[in-house]
Parts: C-alpha cells; sequence; structure tokens
C-alpha cells in the first residue's frame, strides 16, 4: 500500500499496481453493487410489466383509492425518503471521517424498519378487508410487488444493522467504502418503492 | 398420479447425494391385512337378503354416443352404442343399480378378498358400467383396444390417479383404501366413456344385470340398513331385519316420469 | 413441403418456403465451399507463414451490406403473405363460421344451426373429432380451448394456431380440394397429446349439407 | 456486501494463501482454476444423465411402447407417454441448464477469465465459490424429481401454464414441477453470482497493458454474456416465482379462469430464454475464434467486426423473442415486428461465420483435434443460422412451428455449435487445466465419429420439420401423414445410439489423459494469449509476475520475428514497435 493514508485521499481498497486502471476511483465492490443493482432493476420490472400487463388486460379492475389506504402510504412513502436523506448524510460524514455518521445509519435503519411496519400493518388492514393474495388479481399483483419490495427493504435493514454495528467498532475510520455499499443499495430500493408506489397507488 | 420410477440404470451416479428421496413406491400402496382378526361367518346361522329393482313409467330414450373419432370402436356396434345410464331391462328391472349394506355391519372386520375386481375398456367402453370393490381389494384395470385409453377415476376420500395406457391386453393394478360410494371413472381421451366404482370395506355387494336381480349371501344374523343405488334416479334404502339362516326377499321400485 | 397443399393460402407458404430454401441453399453451398476449399488449399505446409492480415474494411461492408439486403428482402417479401393469411379475416358474412373448442385430448366442432349464428340454441353439436367443411368456400374457425394450451395444426392447409384457454382466436381457410385430412395437437398438452388426431373432411356443398342434416337428426 | 477482498500487494505473491487441507484445496476451494474444473466435471456427468434421456427419447421414436427391459419397472418396461414427455421436458432441461451453460459459462468462463486477463483470481474468490456451492442444491433438488411421486415435470423445458400450473393436469406437474422451479431459481442465483463476478474481473483486473481492443475473443464473448446473464436472468426468475404462486398460493396470473394470461408467461419466459440461447452460444464463438486463429496460425480476419458482432448479437437478442410466439395468439402485427428483428439478428452472424472463413483464407491450418472441433462448429453453425431463417419467415414458421424443423435448428446449434464448441475447448485448454496433453489420436477418431453421427441424426429433423411432424408425440406413427417417417427415426435412432456411445471414447481419453497423458509444457500449442504464460498448470495464484501486454491476441505469422506467433505478454527489444502499423481499418 503506497505510503500513509490520509482518509480523505483513499477511499476504496487500491487494485494492484500492475493492472490496467480503465476507471482509477472505482473499487470491485462498488462496481459489484452496480452490477447486482442492473440486475434487480432488471427483476422489478419483470414484476412490474406482468402487473401492468394483467391490469390493463383485465375487464374490472378495483378503484385502488378505495381499497388501499394511500395517505397512510403515502406519509410511509415520505419516511422511506427521509430514510435516504439520513443515509447520504451519514455517508457524507463517514467520507469527512467524523463519528456521527453511526447515529446517521442507525438512523435510517430504524427509519426502515418504521416503513415495513407500516407496510404490514396496512397489508393487515387489507386481509382485514377480506383480500388476499387469492382473491383476485388485484390481491394478487398488490401482495407479489409489495411483498418483493418489503422483502427488499427488510434486507437493506439488516445489512445497514451491520454496517452500524462495525462502524461502532470503527471498522470504517480508514475506509468507509461498506458505508457508501450499503447507501448504493438503500437509494435504489427507495426509487423502487416510488415507482411502485405511483403504478400501485396513485394511478 | 401414477407413480413413475425412472430405471435403476439410471441410477448408477457418480455423484453422491443426500436427496429425499421421495416414496416414489407403488400407485395406491397397497397395506397389509387389517389388524382385527377377520370375521368369520358361521354358514349355518348365515342368511341372505335378495331380490329386484323393479322399473315402473317410462325411461328417458337412451342417446347415440357419437363414436365416429374413433372408427376402431365403431365398426363393432352393429345397430349404434347407446349410453348406458338409464337401461331398462326386458322383465321391467333396471339394470346398472349398486346394491350393499349401508350400515348394521360397524363392528365386524373383514379380510381383503386376493382375487382381484377387473375393469375393462373394449370398443371404446367399459366393462362393466357399474363396478363393486371392496376397500384395498386389488383391481385390474385391463385396455382391450388397440390404442391409449387414459382412466381417471376421481374419488373423493382416497387419492385420484389419472393413468394411461396405450397399447392393447396392457393391465395396471390399483386399489382404493378408503371407502365410498360410487366413484366416477372418465377416460380423458374419450369423453363418452363412463363408469362408477363403488368401494365398500365388507363383501356384501351387487350389481343388477339384465334380469334385474340381486343376491346379498350369507350375510350374519342382524338388523342392516340395504342402499340401491343408481346413476340417473338416486339412492333408496330399505331396513331389513336377517333371523338365522333367513332368506329375505324384498325389492326396491324406480319410477320413470 | 410433402403433404400436399389444398388451401388457397397453401401455396403462398410453400413458394416463400422454396424461395427461403434457394437462398439459403446458395449461401450454404458458397460458404461450405469456401470452407472445403480454404482447409484443403491453406493447410500446413512446412516452412511456410499465413499470410500477415488483420482484416479488410471492404470486404467486411461487403458481407455485411450483401446478406443484409438478401434478409431484408426477404423481410419485406412475407410481409404480405403474412397479413393475407393472419391479419385479415374474410367477412362473416361469406363465410362458414364453426367454433372448434379443444379440450384435454379431443376437438369439439360445433356448427351454426339454420340461423347461421353460433351461440344461439340451435347450434349443431357435431360428433367429436369430426369437422367437415364444404369445398371452395371460406370457413372461419372459432378457437378457443378448455383448459390447457393446445394448437390446432393442418397440414394440408397449412394453418396451425394455438389455442389459448380464455382468448378465442379465429382464424380462416378456404379448401380447394374434396378429401379426408388430419388434423394434430402441436402444442404440448399433457399425456393424450399425441392422441388428440381430428379429421377434417371437405366435401361437396351438397353432401356438407346432408352430413349436418343427418348430424342435426341424432 | 462488506467482503473484505483479498488485498492483492502489487507483486508479491498476495492474494488468498494457497490452501493447505483437502477440504479447501478440492471441495470448498476459492481458486477459480479449481472452480472451473468442479463446474466441468459436474456438467460432463449431466452431460451423461441428459444423454442417456436423449437415447430414452430415440427409442420411443423409433419404437413407440416397445417393451425394454429393465427400463420402467412399474408399467412392465413400456415408456408411457407421461414418461415420454417427462424425459422429454428434463432433456430439454438438464442440458440447457445443467450442462451447456454451466461448462460454458461456469467451467471455461471460471478457469480462462483471471488466467486470459492476467489477474490473480477473480475479483470476489468467496462470491465465486458460492456461485458453485449453490449449484449443488439446484442439482439435487432436479435429481430428486425423478423419485418423487408423479415423476418429474412434464410440460417441456418451456413449461407452458396452465399445464404446468395447474396440479393435476399431468402426472408430473405435481410434485415434479415445483421442483423443477426451485431447481432453477437456484441456477438462475448462482449464473447471476458467476456473472457479476467475470464483469467486474474484466473490467477492473486487466493486466497492464491490455487495453479493451487487445483482449481476445474469448474474453469479449464471456463479457457480452455474463452482461446478458446479468440482464436476462431475473425476468426468467421473476416469471418462476409468478408461476410459484400459481401453484401454491391460488393466485391467478397466468390461469384463465382467475383472470389470468398464459401469454403473458411465455412472454416472460422468451423475454429470458432467448438471450440464454445466445448465452449458449457466444461462449462458443469467441473459444472457435481463438482455437481457427491459433491453429491458422494466422491473425484472425476483422477482429473490430468480430466484437462489435457479438456486441450486435447481444443487443438485438433482447428485442427477438416474440419469433416464439408467432403461431401462439400473439397479435399478427407483433408478428411483422419480431420477425423483422429477427431476420436483422441474422446479419451479425453471418458476419462472424465471413469472418471465420477470412481468418482460414491464407492460413497455416494445422489440423489439431481442438481445430477439427472449432471447424465443425462453423460448419454446422452455417446450417443452424441458415434454417433459422425458414422460422423468422411468419408465414413458413406457421407450418413448421412446434414441429422437428425447429428440434433441428435446434440441435444444429447448440449440438453443433455450443457441443463442438466445448470440445474444441476442451481439447484445446485441457494442457493448461491439467498439466497433460490429450491423446489427438482417439480426439480425431471421436471427432470423426460424432461428427458423421451427428449428421445422421440430426439432419433428417429437417426432412420430419418439412414433413410436418410435431415435436413431442409419444407415437407419431398413428397419424397417416406420418406413418411413413417411422423408417427415417429407426435410422435416426440407430445414429443416435453410436453417437452415444462415440462419446465414450473422448470419457477415456479424458480420464486416460488425466494421469498418463504426456507432460503439457507451458504453450503447447504455441499461442498468443496470457494463459500461455504461466506454467500448465498454473500456481495457486497464476503468475509469478503479472504480466505486462504489449500487443493484441492475434499476432500470429507477425513478420517482425522468425516465430509464427508473438504473445501478447513477449516483450520486444526497444527498437521494434510492438505490432506492425496496421493498414487500413483492422
Amino acid at each position: 500500500m503506497s505510503g500513509t493514508m490520509s482518509v480523505g485521499a483513499v477511499r476504496e481498497h487500491p487494485l494492484p499496481e500492475g493492472t490496467e486502471q480503465p476507471f482509477p476511483g472505482l473499487s470491485t465492490e462498488k462496481f459489484a453493487v452496480w452490477l447486482f443493482l442492473a440486475s434487480e432493476v432488471m427483476f422489478f420490472a419483470g414484476l412490474i410489466v406482468a402487473y401492468l400487463t394483467i391490469r390493463y388486460s383485465s375487464p374490472s379492475w378495483p378503484v385502488v383509492s378505495e381499497v388501499l389506504n394511500v395517505p397512510l402510504v403515502a406519509a410511509n412513502t415520505f419516511i422511506l425518503i427521509v430514510s435516504s436523506v439520513t443515509m447520504v448524510l451519514a455517508f457524507d460524514r463517514a467520507e469527512r471521517g467524523e463519528a456521527q455518521f453511526r447515529y446517521f445509519l442507525l438512523a435510517t435503519a430504524v427509519l426502515g424498519t418504521i416503513f415495513v411496519t407500516i407496510q404490514a400493518v396496512e397489508w393487515a388492514e387489507l386481509m382485514g378487508e377480506g383480500i388476499h393474495i387469492s382473491t383476485n388479481l388485484f390481491g394478487a399483483t398488490f401482495y407479489t410487488l409489495t411483498g418483493f419490495h418489503g422483502a427488499h427493504v427488510s434486507g437493506g435493514v439488516i445489512w445497514v444493522l451491520i454496517v452500524t454495528i462495525k462502524a461502532f467498532r470503527g471498522r470504517y475510520a480508514k475506509n468507509p467504502l461498506g458505508v457508501e455499499l450499503v447507501g448504493l443499495y438503500w437509494h435504489f430500493v427507495d426509487v423502487v418503492w416510488i415507482i411502485l408506489f405511483t403504478i400501485l397507488y396513485l394511478i | 398420479m401414477s407413480s413413475h420410477q425412472i430405471s435403476r440404470w439410471m441410477c448408477i451416479m457418480l455423484f453422491l447425494f443426500a436427496a429425499a428421496c421421495g416414496g416414489g413406491g407403488e400407485g395406491g400402496a397397497v397395506e397389509d391385512d387389517e389388524a382385527g382378526a377377520s370375521a368369520v361367518v358361521d354358514p349355518a346361522t348365515a342368511g341372505r337378503v335378495s331380490g329386484t329393482i323393479n322399473f315402473t313409467g317410462t325411461a328417458p330414450e337412451p342417446q347415440l354416443i357419437q363414436m365416429d373419432a374413433e372408427p376402431v370402436c365403431l365398426e363393432q356396434y352393429d345397430e349404434g352404442p347407446f349410453t348406458q345410464d338409464v337401461v331398462v331391462n326386458d322383465n321391467g328391472t333396471l339394470a346398472n343399480v349398486f346394491i350393499y349394506v349401508k350400515s348394521g355391519l360397524e363392528e365386524l372386520e373383514f379380510s381383503t378378498p386376493t382375487e382381484p375386481a377387473v375393469l375393462d375398456q373394449q370398443a371404446c367402453r367399459y366393462h362393466p358400467h357399474v363396478l363393486g370393490i371392496q376397500t384395498n381389494q386389488t383391481l385390474i384395470i385391463r385396455n382391450s383396444d388397440p390404442f391409449l385409453h387414459n382412466i381417471h377415476p376421481q374419488p373423493v376420500n382416497s387419492r385420484p390417479f389419472n393413468i394411461s395406457q396405450p397399447t392393447q391386453d396392457m393391465e395396471t393394478e390399483r386399489s382404493f383404501p378408503a371407502a365410498e360410494i360410487m366413484i366416477p371413472v372418465s377416460c380423458d381421451v374419450h369423453s363418452w366413456m363412463s363408469a362408477y366404482v363403488g368401494v365398500v370395506d365388507h363383501p356384501y355387494f351387487d350389481v343388477t344385470g339384465d334380469d334385474g336381480a340381486f343376491e346379498l349371501p350369507n350375510l350374519p344374523p342382524g338388523e342392516y340398513e340395504i342402499e340401491a343405488w343408481h346413476e340417473f334416479y338416486g339412492a333408496q334404502t330399505m331396513n331389513v331385519t336377517v333371523g338365522e339362516g333367513e332368506s329375505v326377499e324384498t325389492e326396491f321400485t324406480y319410477e320413470g316420469e | 413441403m410433402t403433404v400436399e397443399s389444398i388451401s388457397t393460402f397453401g401455396n403462398e407458404v410453400d413458394s416463400l418456403f422454396l424461395i427461403i430454401l434457394i437462398v439459403t441453399g446458395f449461401a450454404f453451398v458458397l460458404t461450405e465451399g469456401l470452407l472445403i476449399y480454404f482447409l484443403i488449399r491453406y493447410r500446413h505446409r512446412d516452412g511456410s507463414k499465413a499470410r500477415y492480415i488483420h482484416g479488410n474494411r471492404q470486404v467486411e461492408i461487403l458481407w455485411t451490406l450483401v446478406p443484409g439486403l438478401m434478409l431484408f428482402g426477404l423481410a419485406i417479401y412475407q410481409t404480405g403473405a403474412w397479413q393475407l393469411i393472419r391479419q385479415i379475416l374474410p367477412a362473416e358474412s361469406e363465410a362458414l363460421v364453426i367454433a372448434v373448442e379443444a379440450r384435454q385430448f379431443e376437438w369439439h366442432p360445433t356448427y351454426p344451426g339454420a340461423d347461421g349464428r353460433l351461440g344461439t340454441d340451435d347450434d349443431i353439436e357435431a360428433p367429436i373429432n369430426v369437422i367437415q367443411v364444404p369445398v371452395n368456400r371460406k370457413v372461419i374457425v372459432r378457437l378457443s380451448a378448455d383448459d390447457v394450451l393446445h394448437s390446432f395444426f393442418v397440414p394440408a392447409l397449412r394453418v396451425k394456431q394455438d389455442a389459448v384457454p380464455g382468448r378465442p382466436i379465429s382464424l380462416w381457410f378456404e379448401a380447394t380440394k374434396v378429401g379426408q385430412y388430419e388434423i394434430a395437437c402441436t402444442e404440448l398438452c399433457g399425456l393424450g397429446h399425441y392422441r388428440m388426431r381430428a379429421f377434417l373432411t371437405v366435401a361437396e356443398p351438397a353432401d356438407f349439407e346432408a352430413w349436418l342434416a343427418e348430424i342435426e337428426a341424432r | 456486501m462488506d467482503s473484505e477482498t483479498a488485498t492483492i500487494s502489487a507483486d508479491g505473491h498476495g492474494g488468498h494463501p494457497a490452501p493447505t487441507s483437502f477440504w479447501r484445496k478440492y471441495i470448498f476451494s476459492v481458486d477459480h482454476k479449481v472452480i472451473g474444473i468442479q463446474f466441468l466435471f459436474t456438467s460432463l456427468f449431466f452431460a451423461l444423465i441428459g444423454g442417456a434421456l436423449a437415447m430414452l427419447i430415440r427409442t420411443q421414436l423409433a419404437w413407440p411402447f416397445r417393451e425394454v427391459p429393465g427400463f420402467f419397472p412399474t408399467s412392465g418396461g413400456v415408456m408411457l407417454p407421461e414418461a415420454y414427455i417427462a424425459m422429454v421436458t428434463m432433456h430439454g432441461t438438464i442440458m440447457i441448464f445443467f450442462v451447456i451453460i454451466p461448462i460454458l459459462s461456469g467451467a471455461f468462463g471460471n478457469f480462462l477469465i483471471p488466467l486470459m486477463v492476467g489477474a490473480r483470481d477473480m475479483a470476489f474468490p468467496r462470491l465465486n465459490m458460492y456461485s458453485y456451492w449453490i449449484m449443488v442444491p439446484a442439482f439435487l433438488v432436479m435429481l430428486a424429481a425423478f423419485f418423487v411421486e408423479g415423476g418429474t415435470a412434464a410440460a417441456g423445458w418451456t413449461s407452458y401454464p396452465p399445464l404446468s400450473a395447474l396440479a393435476d393436469m399431468v402426472p408430473g406437474s405435481g410434485m415434479g414441477q415445483t421442483l423443477w422451479i426451485v431447481s432453477l431459481l437456484l441456477v438462475g442465483t448462482s449464473s447471476l453470482m458467476g456473472a457479476i463476478n467475470y464483469i467486474t474481473t474484466i473490467v477492473l483486473m486487466r493486466a497492464k497493458g491490455l487495453t479493451t481492443f487487445r483482449l481476445p475473443l474469448t474474453i469479449w464473448a464471456l463479457f457480452i454474456t455474463a452482461i446478458l446473464v446479468l440482464l436476462a436472468t431475473p425476468v426468467l426468475t421473476s416469471a418462476l416465482i409468478l408461476l410459484l404462486l400459481d401453484r401454491g398460493m391460488g393466485t391467478h396470473f397466468f390461469l384463465p379462469d382467475g383472470g389470468g394470461n398464459p401469454i403473458l408467461w411465455q412472454h416472460l419466459f422468451w423475454f429470458y430464454s432467448h438471450p440464454a440461447v445466445y448465452i449458449m452460444i457466444l461462449p462458443a464463438m469467441g473459444i472457435t475464434s481463438d482455437v481457427i486463429s491459433t491453429f491458422a496460425r494466422k491473425p484472425l480476419f476483422g477482429y473490430r467486426p468480430m466484437v462489435y458482432s457479438i456486441m450486435a448479437i447481444a443487443g438485438l437478442g433482447f428485442i427477438v423473442w416474440g419469433h416464439h410466439m408467432f403461431v401462439s395468439g400473439m397479435s399478427p402485427v407483433l408478428g411483422v415486428t419480431f420477425m423483422t428483428s429477427t431476420m436483422m439478428i441474422a446479419l451479425p452472424s453471418a458476419i462472424k461465420t465471413f469472418n471465420w472463413l477470412g481468418t482460414l483464407w491464407g492460413g497455416n491450418i494445422h489440423f489439431t483435434s481442438a481445430m477439427l472441433n472449432a471447424i465443425a462448429f462453423v460448419a454446422m453453425f452455417i446450417i443452424g443460422g441458415l434454417t433459422g431463417v425458414f422460422a423468422a419467415a411468419t408465414p413458413v414458421d406457421i407450418f413448421i412451428h412446434d414441429t422437428h424443423w425447429i428440434v433441428g435448428h435446434i440441435h444444429y446449434v447448440l449440438f453443433g455449435g455450443s457441443l463442438f464448441g466445448v470440445f474444441a475447448g476442451l481439447y484445446y485448454w485441457f494442457p493448461k487445466m491439467f498439466g497433460r496433453m490429450m491423446d489427438e489420436r482417439l480426439g480425431k477418431i471421436h471427432f470423426a465419429l460424432t461428427f458423421i453421427t451427428f449428421n445422421l441424426v440430426f439432419f433428417p429433423m429437417f426432412i420430419l420439420g418439412a414433413s410436418g411432424m410435431p415435436r413431442r408425440l409419444a407415437d407419431p406413427y398413428q397419424y397417416e401423414f406420418l406413418a411413413p417417417l417411422q423408417g427415417l427415426n429407426q435410422f435416426m435412432t440407430y445414429s443416435a445410439f453410436v453417437l452415444f456411445l462415440s462419446q465414450l471414447i473422448l470419457i477415456g481419453n479424458f480420464a486416460w489423459s488425466l494421469f498418463r497423458g504426456r507432460q503439457a509444457a507451458a504453450n503447447p500449442w504455441q499461442a498468443n494469449t496470457l494463459e500461455w504464460a504461466t506454467t500448465s498448470p498454473p500456481p495457486h495464484d497464476n503468475f509469478e509476475t503479472i504480466p505486462v501486454v504489449y500487443r493484441g491476441a492475434y499476432e500470429y505469422a507477425s513478420p517482425l520475428i522468425a516465430e509464427d506467433y508473438l504473445p501478447q505478454h513477449r516483450w520486444l527489444d526497444g527498437a521494434t514497435p510492438t505490432t506492425v502499423p496496421q493498414p487500413a481499418g483492422d
């Protein structure tokens, strides 16, 4: 490793000297997370295309605003957006080496958990009204899309918690790459929710 | 579902695997005999119930089965094959009626008969149209036609199965673990073919033939409820008491419109 | 194609098959011939070095444009045939409309009764797997399926159309030769898939009417 | 994914330390070479199973329902129709998902990518190990399906609903179909992990001097294939999940009685499966380009057009899926668009074929086993590609869709194409993998037998297709218009037995050479690419020192030096330019 490392200078694992340096700033892990997100985009694209074709080819579709609790989920969307903001702040502080980034990470994890709980509440409400996954195509598509997104958010919360625990053990003092990776994933999950919120609740 | 097991030759695998080999056993596993001692009916005191199934009124016209799809079968009928749901015999009795003891034998256990019952598929029809069999008794399903029959019984109390018999004189064995009054049997390849199988857990059952008569021999003395079942006119029951060595004559009557 | 075509658009399909056979046959002979020639001509001889060349722009452009034009030509040529066969259905007034419903392992044809319209209670149920049509008359088949996917394939008519449960689909043909032809199912539909054979009889209009009346009488 | 990556030191022997225990060395290894060989052995084993299934299918087609003693005990040696369609399904599924893709992307991808780009190992060695070890449950689940009640899935390798969704439609679609779906989900996850590893390694960990357009075509092909896997496999995952929900949770995505649409499955499935067929052919194209250029001792003709063609095939591959559905009830207007895009995708394949011929032109061709198989790839791929043009023309497709014409086209591209590419790669890189040479004489015998019998089995399929013989029929001969074809089918079955038996020669040669083949030099074929710059087999972390690259991979017969090959990493004294200045575009 070359010379002493000031926090700002080195952000990723250095690539071996003897390699071609096509993208000097890019580490293998970040590139891999971007690729993983590309495959996740295609996965959600498959589900969304299935939902849209089913919705616009089926003769009757329930009026969404009557069935779903749109105001509650709108608030929930806001919570997820805030959690993205706290994640950005977490990475920004981590990069500057300020220790308070750990609390922003914690905030993101808490907000994420709140989001998942509110979704679970909405599910319980909906099931109370007798709409289950097998009731009709509306139920099937709704539960599949929100279910898989919820699973991804839960996975994200677990990943953020792992990073937070490591942060409290001082793991990212020298190299905040881990925080950036979980941040990329979190923003992806947030963007997917914004799309899902629009096509499931608003139109 | 017919259990299909690949041959041993395919199983010689270099790869050691701890797959949870699902129980790919024979279809409709044939359990061993009931645990209880099988009741032996003392022939001296045994009675019997017999009688006829009368039919009054006019029966619906039997429709012609349009068997043009299978010329091989159509040729075997000189006058057009007719549906068998209502067959009134010349002597005013009703054929294809399944008679069995509905209640009164609960505390007795009966051994499963060894010789199998046979359901044959010949000239695109099931022979017999109505069949009685005991629980766990082996049913031989034979295909006497030179092409595929795909027998598809749909019992409620036991597992439905759907087996294909592509070649002539092919026999497949199955059995029904649970009693059930009238399992509908159909063929997926020839939708006009139909048959009914009555599964009871004792040997006291009979199907009326072209004489419309039935007989339930060597019944131990006692109070019994006898039921007669017909696919079109439904079921009728009757209470009968059989004394020692007594032969009870009875009859059921179905009215057409 | 070995099965003789008896439908009006049949020879459109056959001629297109022939044209593609000629075009691809020419390409096949050219490329495999060059391959064999190069293998023999340029096999290893001691001491000689291969020709040092990395490529040639002109020849690359040449063998991009020529196949491109051939393929594009094929694409343009056959849109007409596809439109005729699949996109334009003849008017229902001048055609005989029959409904064929595919079920696990058999075809159920239904003919319109005297009123000439399907779905009315005077429709005639023809026997399973037996379809008869008059010769030299446009026929529209309303194909539907009852349980799984099937595919209505009449080799002699050059007609194939999947029967999709829940989505009735129409196809048309016009038979030009009297005779009996076989119908096969070409979409895997279960263990009896190979046994879903049906008969298409093309008859003179008079015989067809007599047959229909006789069926109705049954 | 805060996995601590191997800290690869500048020039020392960094990377993960060489494993010592047997388990770490051979079973749970993170060395890309060992993982590649694990994929190779597993796939060769499954190739035997797939081949055996093919023999059973051929026997049924030659003598339908003939009693075969020792097989199918429950039905007295007769292959019932439900067993036949189960065989057809499993033959397709195993050959595609457990043989062709794992050998090309799994075995060759894992073994070659780090070596050919000059890296010590993959970017994420542990992720690489997981990608193999997630395949193992996939194998077990698929094999377990043979023994469960009702047997394996029987709705074709395409598993169209409602047949695949409703449990009682065919015996196999009970437990067997569920296991089929779970197994494919696992295979999808494994290939996704592999793809991420491959792309990262190729893009970020190349040796110094190895610029993008100096990469050998095998690497370009594996790189573009990994992108196809990355973008197409998730769509299959979503479709499989929807099918699983239809089967298990009572949803009706693809079931018409609940409002669902079976054609939606076909769209989702083929959106994955057409890129999948390019996933199966592109690596073989790359391998063939390298093998032909090496044994013609001549630079590859038209390197850049070849690279752009691979990209064009991958790009167009995403917009042609509808040509599988011309007669499926999809709207005819869509038929026209998909027909046009399908006609266009034939173009890059044609360009590649002409460039292979251009490479052979003026060459100095050595007919080793690897070269023979690579040439057979070109010869057979031509037939495979041209017969695809018939299927692209929609009116002709009306007649030949789902007939044996399509089966012939599939096998000419997958067996004639990919499998001959695999054989070429096997004979070419066996010395590098195992440090021993394979026997050339046996290799040529195996090639001759395989090439001849391959054509005897699969070329008649176009005759069957032209006479309208549908696929997947357990007994086609009770149709009068097909009865005369039984003799031809019996001939094809005899040839198929010889084809299957002639593979034993390859297996024998492979097994024998593993232990007793001649010792292999570092560069037995005198080739240029980087994997030949290290010993055979390479040490644990591949290179003594990471090589520096000075030129492209195809500097054969270069006028600069006496020998007829100039390896990428060979340093010429300062005076001579590293490569000959090129005339017009290369």
